[in-house]
This record gives C-alpha cells, structure tokens and sequence, in this order.
C-alpha cells in the first residue's frame, strides 16, 4: 500500500476546519495562521502529486479503492490522471493563496476560516472522487459553506445572492442526481465506480443516452455556468468577498467543465457526439454575449464576473469539438482562466479594500499614483485577453484550431467565435483605460501602493501564467495521455 | 427441544405484557420499562428466526444488536426526558402531562 | 552566429526584465542595459548577415512547443536574406531611436519604464523576424501590438494618448481575426504552420488555390490592420500621440512594415492565386493614394509623416501584389530609413518648439541647421530623387507594376509619387523656411543635443546610400541577395525612372511656388476647391463612419444584450424562484376566496363536527397509544380473516 | 431436557414481566425487570446466541436497568404506595391486549415456517463482528450515529441550567 496522498490532500482542510473550530473564542490571529497551515499542507502535497505523476500513461494513478458500502456497491475511490492533476494542484494553490488574501477578514474570523477550510475539503473531494457517490456527496458539500460565506460575509445583496447561487445550483444537481440513479440503476450490476461506468459506455441505449446526457450536463452547466444559466454568477461575485470570488471563479466554475470532461463526455459518447452543435452554440453565444455584457458593466467586479461566462464559452466550443487540440485548449483555459480570474478577482479586492468602490467610472489616471498595481493588473488584463505569451492565449488557440478541425460541429461557429478575441480586447482596455489612463482623479490622492501581502498572492498565479503561455509543455505533459484517451474512448 | 412456535409465543406474551403496561401505567418509567419488555420480546424473534431458519447468515442477531442499541438510546433520552418532567413538573405521572391537546 | 540567432532577439528581453525588476528607479543604468543590449544585437546581426552573404540558406531551427498526440505545434527559426535584412534594418533604427531618446525623453518621470517599454518592443519585433512559423509570427505580432500599445499610451494622463492606444490595439486585433483565422484555415488544409513546411507544400501543388486564396486574403487582412492599410488605417494618425522617437521606431520603420513583412513572406501564395493578389495590390495602391491626398492638407507635423506613411505602405503592398518581392522588401527597407529619419527629424523641431502645427512654425533652418539638412536629405529620398536610396526602391516598384502590365496601377503609383513629393516639400518649406509664423516660439528654439543630431546624421547617411545595393546595374546587388524563388536579374526601365523623376520634382516645384515663392496662394487653392479639401482636411470621414456605425452599433448593442441579460434571463430565473412563492399565495387566495366563500355553510357544519371530534384529542399520550393498538387489531384482523 | 429449559426460563420471564407491569412499587418493578432480563439472556444462551446473551446482560441489566433505578431514585417516588398506579383505560387496554395475542396466535398457526437443520453451535462473535463490518455496515454507522446523538440529546436534556 503507497501513501495514500490524495487522502491526505482531501482530509487535510477537513482536519484543519476541526483545528480552527476548537480555538478558543477571538483567537483571531489563530485562526488565521492555523487555516494557513492546513492549507499550505495539501499545496506541498500537490507539489509531490506532480513530481510523482506519470504523464506518459493515461491510468489513474496514486489510485485509492476500498468498499465502503458494497450493499449498494459504493466505494472509497480516489485517484488522479491528467484531467485532474492539474486541478488538484490550482485548487490546492488557490486555496492557500485565497487565504493569505482573507487575512483583511474582521468579523467572526473563526468561522470564516473554518468554513473555507471545509470548502477547500470539499473541492479537493470533487477532483479526487472516482466513484460517483463519493463526487456527488463532495459536490454538494461544497454549497454549504460556499453559502455561509457569500451569505454572511458579502456585500449589500448578499443573501439574495446566497440563495440565488444555492437554490440554482441545488436544482442543477438534482438534475444530475436523477442521472446518477438513472445510471446505477441502468447498470447490471449495479456500480457507481466512474471507470467502470465508462468502461462500459458502449452498451448504453441511444436514447438512454442522450436522456441522462442531457440530466448530467444541466447539472454541470449551471456550474460552468453556460449561457443561459449564468445570471447566478454575477450576482454571487459581486456579493462575495474577495477570496470567495476567487474561489468561485478559479475552481468551482471549473468543476463544471471537470464533471463534464470526467463523466459525461466518456460515460456517453454517442450522446456528446449527437449534441456537439447545440452546445458549441452555446460556446458560441456565451464567447460572445458574455463579452458584449462585460462591455456594458459599470462595476469592476461584475465586468470580471461577466468576461468568465465568456471564457468559460471557449470551454464549451472545446468541448463540443471533441478532437485533442480542443480537449487541452479546454484544460488549458481551465487551468488558466483559474489562473488569470483568480488573479483578477484579487487585484479587484485590493483596490476595492482601499477605494470602497468598484464603480468604473469612479476612477481613472491612478495608473500614475500606483504604478506597480496599475501594471500587475495591465498584465493579468493582457493574459485575460488571450496576450501570447501568456497562458491564456495558448488555450485559446488550441481551443480555435481543434475545433475549427473538428468534424463534429460546422465552421462558422467557429469563426463567429473569433470575433470574441476582439470583444474581449475592447473591454479589457476600456476597462484599463477608464480606471488607469486618463486625467488623474484627484479624489484618489491617499490612494496607497499595493502592499506585500498582496503582491505575493498574485506573483505565484503571474508565473504560472507565463510560464504555460511560454512553454505549454509543462501543462501539456500532464494531461495529453489522458485527454487522448478520453477521445479515444468518444470518438472510437 | 422446543420449535420456533414455542419462542414466538413466548415473545408473543412478552410483548403483550409490555403493551399492556405501555397502555396503564402511569408512571413514566413504568412505561419506560414496559417498553424495554417490548424490545426483548422482538428480540427474542429475532434471534429464534436467526436460529431456525437462517442459522448460517446471523442476520437475526445481527439485527438484535441493532435493536439493543436503538434501545438503549431510547432508554437514554427517555430517562432524560423523565428527569426533565419531573424537574419542571415535580409529577412523573404521563397522563398528567396533557398540554398538548387542542 | 546564425545558429543562435535567437540570442539577438533575447538580449533586449533580458534587458527589459533587468529594467523592470530591478533599476525601475534609476535612469542611467536604464537606458544605459536598454542602449548596449541593442547595440550588441545590432553587431551579432551584422555577423548574421555576413555569414548569410556566404551561405542563403533558409536556415531553420526548430523547437518544440506545443506537443499533444495528435497536435503539435513546433516554434521555428527561419534564416533566409530576409530575415537579416530586416534584423539589421530593426536593430539600426532601434539603436538610433534608443540613443535619440536620451535627448529627447530627458527628465521624463518614467524615463526608465520608456526604455523597458523600447526593449521590450525591440525583442518582440526580432522575435517576429526571426520566426519561422506563422504562429510564431502570430505571437510575436500581438507582443508588438502589445508594445505599441503601451508606448502610444505612455503618457497616459491626456485622454488623447490613452484613447490612441486604445483605438490602435482594438484596430489592429480586428485585422489580426483574420490572421487568426487564416491559420486556423492553413491548419486545416495543411496541418502545419511552418514556413518551410507550407511552402513546400504549396510548390507541390498540394493545396488548392481556392484554399491559397483564403488563406492570402486572410494573413492579408491582418497585415491590413498592422500595416494600417485601408480600411484599418485608422489607427495609426492617432497613435502619433505618443512620444516621437516610438512614432519613428514603430509607427514608421518597424512595427508597422510587419505587416508588409508578413505579405512578402506569402509570396509563394500570391505567386498562385491572382484573386489574393489583385486584392493586396488594389488595396495598396487605393491606401497609396487616398493616404497621399489626406497627407496634402493636414497640418500637424506628424500627422502629415503619419499619412505619409500609410501612403508608402500602401506602395510596398501594392509592389507585393504584382508580385514584386524584390521591390517591395526593398521598398521597406529604404522607408524604414528615411521615415525614421524624417520623424525623428520632426521630433527635433517638437522639441524645440513645444508644437506639432506647421503654421506656428517656419524660418527653423537658421535655428537648427542639423535637423533642416537631414530632413531635406530624407524628404528627397522619399521623394524619389536621384541618386538618394528612395529614388532605387521607388522605381523598382514602378518597374515590377509596369512589367507585370498593371498600367492603370502604375498610373496611380506615379500620381501618388507626385503627391508625395509635393507634400513633403510642402511641410520642408512651412517648417524650415519663410518667416517665423510664431516669434516667441521661434526665439526659445534651438539645435537638439548631441545624443538627439548624431542619429540624424547616421540615418540621413543610410537615407542616401542604404539604396545603392540595389541599384538596378550592380550584379550582386540587393536583388541577387533577396530574392523569391530564384535571383532575377531584371533590365532598369530608363524611360520610366525619367518620367518619375519628373513627377516628382514637378510636385515639388509646385510645393516651392505655393509655400515658398507663394506665387500661387494656397488659402484660395483651398477656397476654390473647399469640398474636396474640406473633405481631406477630415481624413475622408472615416473616423466618423467608423464612429457612427461599427461603435455605435457595438455600443447600442451591449446595452441591449446587458438589457436582456438582466431583464429576461435573470427576471425569468428570479421569477422561476417567486413562482413557488407565488403559487403558495395563490392556493391562499383560492382557499379564503373560493373555498371557503363558497363553503361557508359546510365550514360551519364542519365546526360543529369538529368541536365534538375534539374532545377525542385528549393529550393523553396514553390514549393516543390505546387507539394506535386498536388500529394495529383491526389491522391484523383483516389480514388473518 | 431442551424443553424443560425453556419452560423454565418462558415462566421466569413472563412472571417478571407480568410483575413488571402490575406491582405497585415502581422500584420493585425495576428490580423485577432485572429478573426477567436475565431469563431472557438465559433464552438467548439456549437459542445459540452466546455473544447476544452476553451483550443482553450488560447492556439491559448492567446499564439499562441501574439508569432506570437511578431515574426512579432521582424522582423521589419509591414509595408511591399512595398514588393510583394504572390510569383509567386497564379493562378496555386489557381487551384490546387480549385480542391482539389471540390474533397473534391465529397468524402464527396459519404460518409454515421453513426450518432450516440447524448446524454451528460455535461462538457468535466473529460471525456478528464481520457481518456488522460488511453487509451492515452503512446501518452499524448510522447507529452509531443515533446513539451519539441520543447521547448528547440526553445530556442536554438532562442538564440542568
């Protein structure tokens, strides 16, 4: 028996929530550095889960079964390929950055910590689970607290916004909860072990499919969210306290396309390929729409909020192409849109912790008043914007030329795509100019330089940004076995 | 040797004897006791059908551990809520205990 | 050297990083790396060059990049005479840029960030050379943008400069879709990006020419957008708004002849598909003339520079379109010399007069004697003038269009030479001669410093000898060195270099009559034909066009789809959540409304029932049990009987 | 010799039982419950139920029974001679009682049980032990739950504040 790391990895947070919670009352500090620690402990695990990871083999790896309930033939099955590898390491790194960037946190710092140590398991859980139960119960964990904290530590609509987030997910899974039992049932004999499910995806029905297809990927796209079921994401965003919208933004928006890429492309290929044009369709329109709204936003958190529905439409069109090339442009842009947002959200933190505003207009020419943040935040904007040199533009690419070869869906989806690379650039720099170019707004003479702390939770997210937009192989070797194999087992 | 018609007669008056305490006594933890009567005599079926019809799988007694434990709980919050009512109430008589009616 | 060109391009990068992280404080060592980082590069590109004189190759490096199965995507270098050519024309005019700016940005606050910003955009231009793949070619053409982008707008406090640079990223990224899409359609029929690769294959007939001519005219319309050709040059009069030594550097000589780069390096497509060349030749020539007559009346110095250029880019295009290979890199090459000098020329009357309007100038060539000569030197070049290097690379175009038949072209390109040479000499005589129309502003001026002239001089040398490598007569010149296909030799037209010369020096003696002898009065040239001149002074009306429909539009309709977001998507989601709310009310109101309206009397009987059916609710819990056991009974009863 | 046994110990256990029910002195009726839990332990020991016999002697008569006589204790009411022990439904309780057992013994006639020959008489434990870790072990976790919360819900209840 190995060390069974990923446990180690899931349970990590957990044990660290428990810590948190027994702190005597207004341990603030405490609290703090303690949560620190339990979430720098699964990020140097990561380290170890990559350094070990085979990249050449498309099995699971670091791979954990034992029965659990064999009554009803559920198990305790961890295990990672390159799918989720790389997940693990960005929810792993984003969660101890989120928490660093906590620190401005002041009331009921206790539970705020311990609930996102309790998310932090529960993400973990999702990326690791390989028995759909186990998914599916880490899946819904993961509302709990993501509802506290919107609901207690948001803005002016927070509980609306908690609601909103936590009814509209809870109906999405239900939704995948009927194909769940849909698919335990359908089975003989009956299993919720996700490799063996998609080991036997051929027998499946057409129909049966495309039905179960169809429960599973509404579940998943309020998640990503796909357009039309995005208006939770604003919302929630703008009531969210920083880290959470980095969170929500970062990981839990990948979970969609993660569930998606995990079990319902491989567990019904006819189904994936049957709805290839509908869904780059709504690629499509979420690239562009979602870029159009961005355009049209007055508040920066929102704009940021808006431009995920659109990178997240990149994923959908990789998706639905179904070839190589877009299948690692979709988890290049998981990975960096992660990345790049998360950074995002950030910075907008940081100016918003000092200016309490995040009205565009409200701003303007502080870009001479604080020149380091002005030019952070013009680097992340320029990733965001697919820049080369950065990663996001390598997931884009990769993204357009698989599906532009893809024979599954028509070419001018394709190219009216495109056009969001254009959009997406139009709002970045109008953003960037009406909040740093221009006259100087002498309202902000006290505005203070991004300090330390906050320069050092985005420079680790910069590096990786650049390192994959520079050599994407450092990505590309995790995932290409698996993301070949999940084709493979699609396309035949 | 006995048959199983003879254990589940047996258990049969052994809950009937509980049910009837159940039924008239006023005393909370006289009916406290008659229930644990209760429980011994589904036991008691348990453990007989275990014996007789499935002795290899012991399912039957596996569930009489079930059926302890539930027990003892009950026993736990029953004796709890006793204690409480007479605290409050300085009675442990249940029919005294009649406010919940329209 | 060649084999690690790729040096040549990482030293400014290194250069840039050293600024950034670690002298964004300090001024001399700043400019001090950016200076020597360039002045290395240009020396290792000068042994590159050498060694290309001995051995054409292409050379070609390859590195891995972009591996999936399936999918991949290797990084190239592609050294060919091309290739050094430009090296050597970039790292020249960005050493003298880099060194001009000492004078010319001195005391600047960001001083520092200037000179990263300048080697930064040094090494995405080499690295846009030396690329031998067109994704490479892709990257790199965004970091250019990118760097234009931050030096347009480097003095980001006027509104104008940060709308500038605005404006140029999101016109140049409109051209780049197309790029963008052009790989994505080479790609596909070709499954690869190389050079080398789709060259051969195009030789081999392996693609079909319908497919080439996509592909062209895509890859053209990004070069449209960077080369700021019609009907995307909007861009480029604007970013004049930074400072002038990036206006030289990138909005004249380098930066914006990518695009003109780009085209020379699909020659093998155009050679094929004569719909993609007609396109990019009637696109250039229309550029070519429309970007003249706008030159001919504008009156802000670099605006006229600004306009000049786009016309000669439209020149070297429209030479590539008939399939000039030679002339138009040729062309590219002498323009990037002459127009560097010519704004860095302008940058020096700036400088000295704190205004860019011509008519507050005049009479400057007795106070800056440096700047007026080598600005002449470089407006006769442009001109065509013999024996400067304009006059060679100039009639090589009209050589290559007049061969390959195109006259009604070459009707344009001699009419726009005339233009050319009239505007240039127009903004000569108001700049430099005459009497001063501004005397405060003429008395506080001055000759530039050292660090600012001695660029000039170099520059104005290159101006008038850069183009005798090709002068048509010498065997082993330019044209044996950079060639398409195979070195052709072709016989210099006398007639043809006769009558461009009298074109051109007709424009300017037209140009000396109005603005020097003022025998012929401009201001009632200008009545006489007001709606014409009226509509050049305002650049055709583009920007307003591009104003009053494609942002209008993307205005209007981001407001609408917000709209929509809002108020349908989001409303019916909220209203899916009050819908149960609703529907409880609503079941309310039905039972006090209809149900007990209606009834009443039964609610009455049903209270009188009631009322004696209560007292069975004893709270005896006792009682409860009697009748749970009674129904456990009946239940048994039923089922044994 | 089986069946003297077990008429043995069925009258132990339904005399305690009834006496349970009847006497007057609730601390008489626990100690009774005692009696009788231990006939019933008897019956499980002759029914091959030796871990069963064993856990119903700790659990009922080692805990269930002292914290029932603790209950008694700490209500003051050991000599509740005075007080009406029944309330007021005994007779149609007892007909209702009476008539459930007669249709007990009714369905039990009209039922054939399939007896299987019974074989092992070895120790129970491992069997129970493996069963409750395998076949049962979602329920054996949710009662573990259900006694920590009753073990809680109790000391709240209980507690006094």
């Amino acid at each position: 028996m190995h060390f069974p790391i990923l446990t180690y990895m899931v349970f990590t947070p957990l044990v660290g929530m428990l810590a948190v919670m027994v702190l005597r009352k207004g341990a603030d500090n405490a609290a703090r550095y303690t949560s620190l620690f339990f979430s720098l402990i699964p990020l140097l695990l990561s380290f170890i889960l990559l350094a070990e990871f085979d990249g050449s083999t498309a099995k699971m790896q670091f791979v954990e079964y034992i029965s659990w309930i064999p009554s009803l033939g559920i198990h305790y099955y961890l295990g990672a390929d390159g799918i989720s590898v790389p997940m693990l390491f960005l929810t792993a790194l984003l969660s101890f950055v989120s928490i660093i960037a906590s620190f401005g946190i002041k009331i009921r710092v206790k539970e705020y910590f311990a609930f996102f140590l309790l998310l932090e398991f529960s993400m973990m859980g999702v990326f690791a689970a390989l028995d759909l139960f186990l998914f599916y119960v880490f899946w819904e964990i993961m509302l709990v607290p993501m509802y506290f904290l919107i609901g207690i530590w948001g803005g002016p609509r927070k509980e609306y916004a908690a609601i909103k987030f936590f009814l509209y997910t809870l109906l999405g899974s239900v939704l995948m909860l009927v194909g769940i039992i849909a698919v335990y049932f359908y089975t003989e004999p009956h299993t919720l072990d996700i490799m063996e499910l998609i080991h036997r995806s051929s027998s499946y029905g057409h129909t049966f499919q495309l039905i179960i297809f169809a429960a599973f990927f509404f579940g998943f796209a309020v998640k990503v969210p796909v357009w039309p079921f995005h208006t939770w994401l604003p919302d929630a965003h703008v009531e969210a306290p920083t880290a959470v919208s980095v969170i929500l933004a970062g990981v839990l928006l990948k979970m969609g396309i993660y569930g998606m890429l995990r079990v319902s492309y491989p567990m019904f290929p006819k189904a994936a390929i049957y709805y290839a044009i509908p869904i780059a369709l709504l690629g499509m329109i979420a690239i562009i729409y979602g870029a159009f709204v961005s355009m049209a936003q007055k508040d920066l958190k929102k704009l940021v909020a808006y431009s995920s529905v659109s990178h997240m439409g990149y994923c959908m069109l990789g998706l639905a192409a179904l070839t190589t090339a877009s299948f690692s442009g979709v988890m290049f842009q998981m990975f960096s849109h992660g990345v790049l947002t998360g950074a995002m959200f950030l910075l907008v933190g940081v100016i918003y912790d000092r200016a309490h505003t995040r009205e565009i207009a409200a701003f303007g020419g502080i870009g001479a008043k604080v020149p380091i943040y002005a030019g952070v935040f013009t680097l992340f904007g320029m990733g965001s914007l697919g820049l080369p040199g950065m990663s996001g533009f390598v997931s884009e690419f990769l993204t357009f030329v698989g599906s532009y070869n893809s024979p599954y869906i028509q070419r001018w989806i394709v190219i009216v795509s495109i056009l969001g690379v254009v959009l997406t650039a139009g709002y970045i720099l109008r953003m960037i100019q009406k909040v740093f170019l221009g006259p100087f707004n002498t309202r902000w003479e006290n505005l203070t330089e991004i300090n330390g702390r906050e320069i050092f939770t985005v420079v680790p997210l910069g590096i990786l940004t650049i390192l994959i937009g520079v050599y994407p192989k450092v990505l590309s070797y995790f995932i290409s076995a698996s993301i070949n194999n999940v084709i493979k087992i699609i396309t035949g | 040797m006995p048959t199983v018609d003879h254990y589940l007669v047996l258990s049969g008056l052994l809950f009937c004897i509980g049910a009837f305490g159940l039924l008239t006594r006023r005393n909370a933890i006289g009916v406290l006791m008659s229930i644990e009567l209760m429980f011994n005599s589904a036991n008691i079926n348990f453990i007989s059908f275990s014996k007789f019809l499935t002795p290899q799988a012991l399912t039957g007694q596996a569930f009489a551990v079930f059926v302890i434990t539930i027990a003892a709980a009950e026993a736990a919050v029953g004796l709890a809520i006793v204690v409480l009512m007479y605290r409050n109430f300085d009675v442990v008589d249940v029919d005294y205990i009649d406010f919940m009616r329209w | 050297m060649i084999e690690h060109s790729y040096i040549i391009a990482l030293l400014p990068l290194v250069s840039y990083v050293l600024i950034v992280f670690f002298f964004s404080k300090r001024d001399k060592v700043a400019s001090g790396i950016a200076i020597t980082a360039v002045l290395i590069s240009f020396v290792l590109s000068v042994f590159a060059l050498f060694e290309t004189l001995a051995d054409k190759g292409p050379h070609i490096i390859r590195f891995e990049w972009i591996v999936i199965p399936g999918f991949s995507l290797p990084l190239s270098i592609y050294f060919d005479p091309l290739t050094s050519v430009m090296l050597l024309v970039v790292t020249i005019v960005s050493s003298c840029v880099h060194i001009y700016s000492l004078g010319y940005m001195h005391g600047d606050p960001r001083f520092p960030r200037f000179f990263s910003f300048l080697s930064l955009f040094t090494f995405s231009m080499l690295g846009l050379v030396l690329s031998g793949s067109f994704v490479g070619t892709y990257i790199f053409w965004e970091l250019v943008g990118l760097t234009s982008y931050l030096l347009i707008g480097f003095w980001f406090e006027k509104s104008s400069a940060s709308n500038a640079g605005k404006k140029a990223f999101i016109t140049t990224k409109t051209g780049d879709l197309g790029f963008l899409l052009g790989l994505l359609v080479m790609y596909f029929f070709a499954h690869t990006l190389d050079y080398q690769t789709f060259y051969s294959l195009v030789e081999n007939n392996q693609i079909s020419a319908g497919v080439l001519t996509a592909i062209g005219i895509l890859l053209f319309m990004g070069a449209v957008g960077k080369s700021a050709q019609f009907p995307l040059h909007v861009w480029l009069p604007d970013a004049m708004e930074g400072p002038t030594p990036v206006s030289a550097l990138i909005h004249a000589a380098t930066m914006v002849a990518a695009g003109v780069y780009l085209t020379a390096r699909i020659m093998s497509i155009i050679v094929v598909s004569h719909t993609a060349a007609m396109t990019i030749a009637y696109i250039g020539a229309f550029t070519a003339f429309m970007a003249a007559s706008i030159a001919l009346v504008q009156n802000d110095i670099k605006r006229v520079l600004a306009y000049s250029t786009i016309s000669q880019l439209g020149y070297m295009m429209l030479a590539l379109g008939v399939g000039g290979y030679v002339s138009g890199t040729f062309h590219l090459m002498t323009h990037a010399f002459f127009k560097a000098l010519l704004f860095l020329g302008a940058g020096s009357v700036i400088h000295a007069v704190h205004t860019n309007d011509i008519n507050e100038m005049g009479g400057l060539q007795k106070k800056m004697p440096i700047t007026a000569i080598t600005f002449y030197i470089a407006s006769l070049s442009i001109s065509g003038i013999f024996p400067l290097s304009g006059f060679w690379s100039k009639d090589e175009i009209f050589g290559a269009v007049m061969r390959e038949g195109h006259y009604f072209l070459l009707i344009v390109a001699v009419l726009v030479a005339g233009m050319t040479s009239f505007y240039m000499f127009r903004l000569c005589f108001l700049t430099f001669t005459g009497k001063p129309r501004d005397q405060h502003k003429y008395d506080h001026s001055h000759e530039s410093p050292k660090n600012m002239t001695y660029p000039l001089m170099v520059l104005a040398f290159l101006s008038i000898f850069a183009g005798w490598v090709g002068i048509p007569w010498l065997h082993k010149g330019y044209s044996s060195f950079v060639f398409f296909e195979h070195p052709h030799h072709e016989s210099p037209v006398i007639w043809l270099m006769i009558i461009s010369t009298i074109v051109a020096l007709s424009g300017i003696y037209l140009a000396y009559l109005m603005y020097y002898k003022r025998s012929i009065d401009p201001v009632k040239v200008g009545e006489r034909f007001k709606p014409i001149y009226t509509f050049l002074l305002n650049k055709w009306y583009f920007d307003e066009l591009y104003m009053g429909t494609v942002i209008k539009f993307v205005y209007w309709f981001m407001e609408v789809l917000y709209r929509f977001d809002v108020g349908i998507i989001d409303w019916f989601v909220n209203f899916v959540g009050r819908f149960g709310l609703f529907n409880s009310r609503l079941w309310q109101t039905f039972d006090v409304y209809i149900i007990d309206g209606a009834v009443n009397g039964a609610g009455y009987l049903t209270r009188w029932i009631s009322g004696g059916l209560r007292k069975i609710q004893t709270g005896q819990v006792q009682n409860y049990a009697f009748v749970i056991f009674l129904g456990v009974v009946l239940l048994i009863l039923f089922r044994v009987m | 010799m089986g069946l003297a046994v077990f008429y043995i110990l069925a009258a132990v256990i339904l005399v305690s039982a009834l006496f349970v029910v009847t006497l007057r002195n609730i601390f008489h009726s626990a100690l009774m419950l005692i009696v009788c839990f231990f006939g019933v332990a008897g019956l499980y020991a002759s029914l091959n139920a030796d871990f069963l016999a064993a856990v119903q002697v700790l659990i009922y008569v080692g805990a269930v029974t002292i914290l029932i006589i603790f209950a008694v204790m700490v209500t003051h009411q050991l000599s509740g001679k005075k007080i009406r022990q029944y309330n007021d439904q005994p007779v149609p309780a007892g007909l209702i009682i009476i008539s459930l057992f007669l249709l007990f013994v009714v369905s039990l006639s009209k039922t054939g049980f399939e007896v299987v020959k019974s074989i092992s008489s070895s120790p129970t434990v491992e069997g129970i032990g493996k069963a409750l870790m395998t076949s049962y072990v979602l329920p054996f976790e949710v009662v573990s739950i259900v006694l920590l919360v009753a073990l809680i819900g109790a000391i709240v209840i209980a507690r006094k504040d």
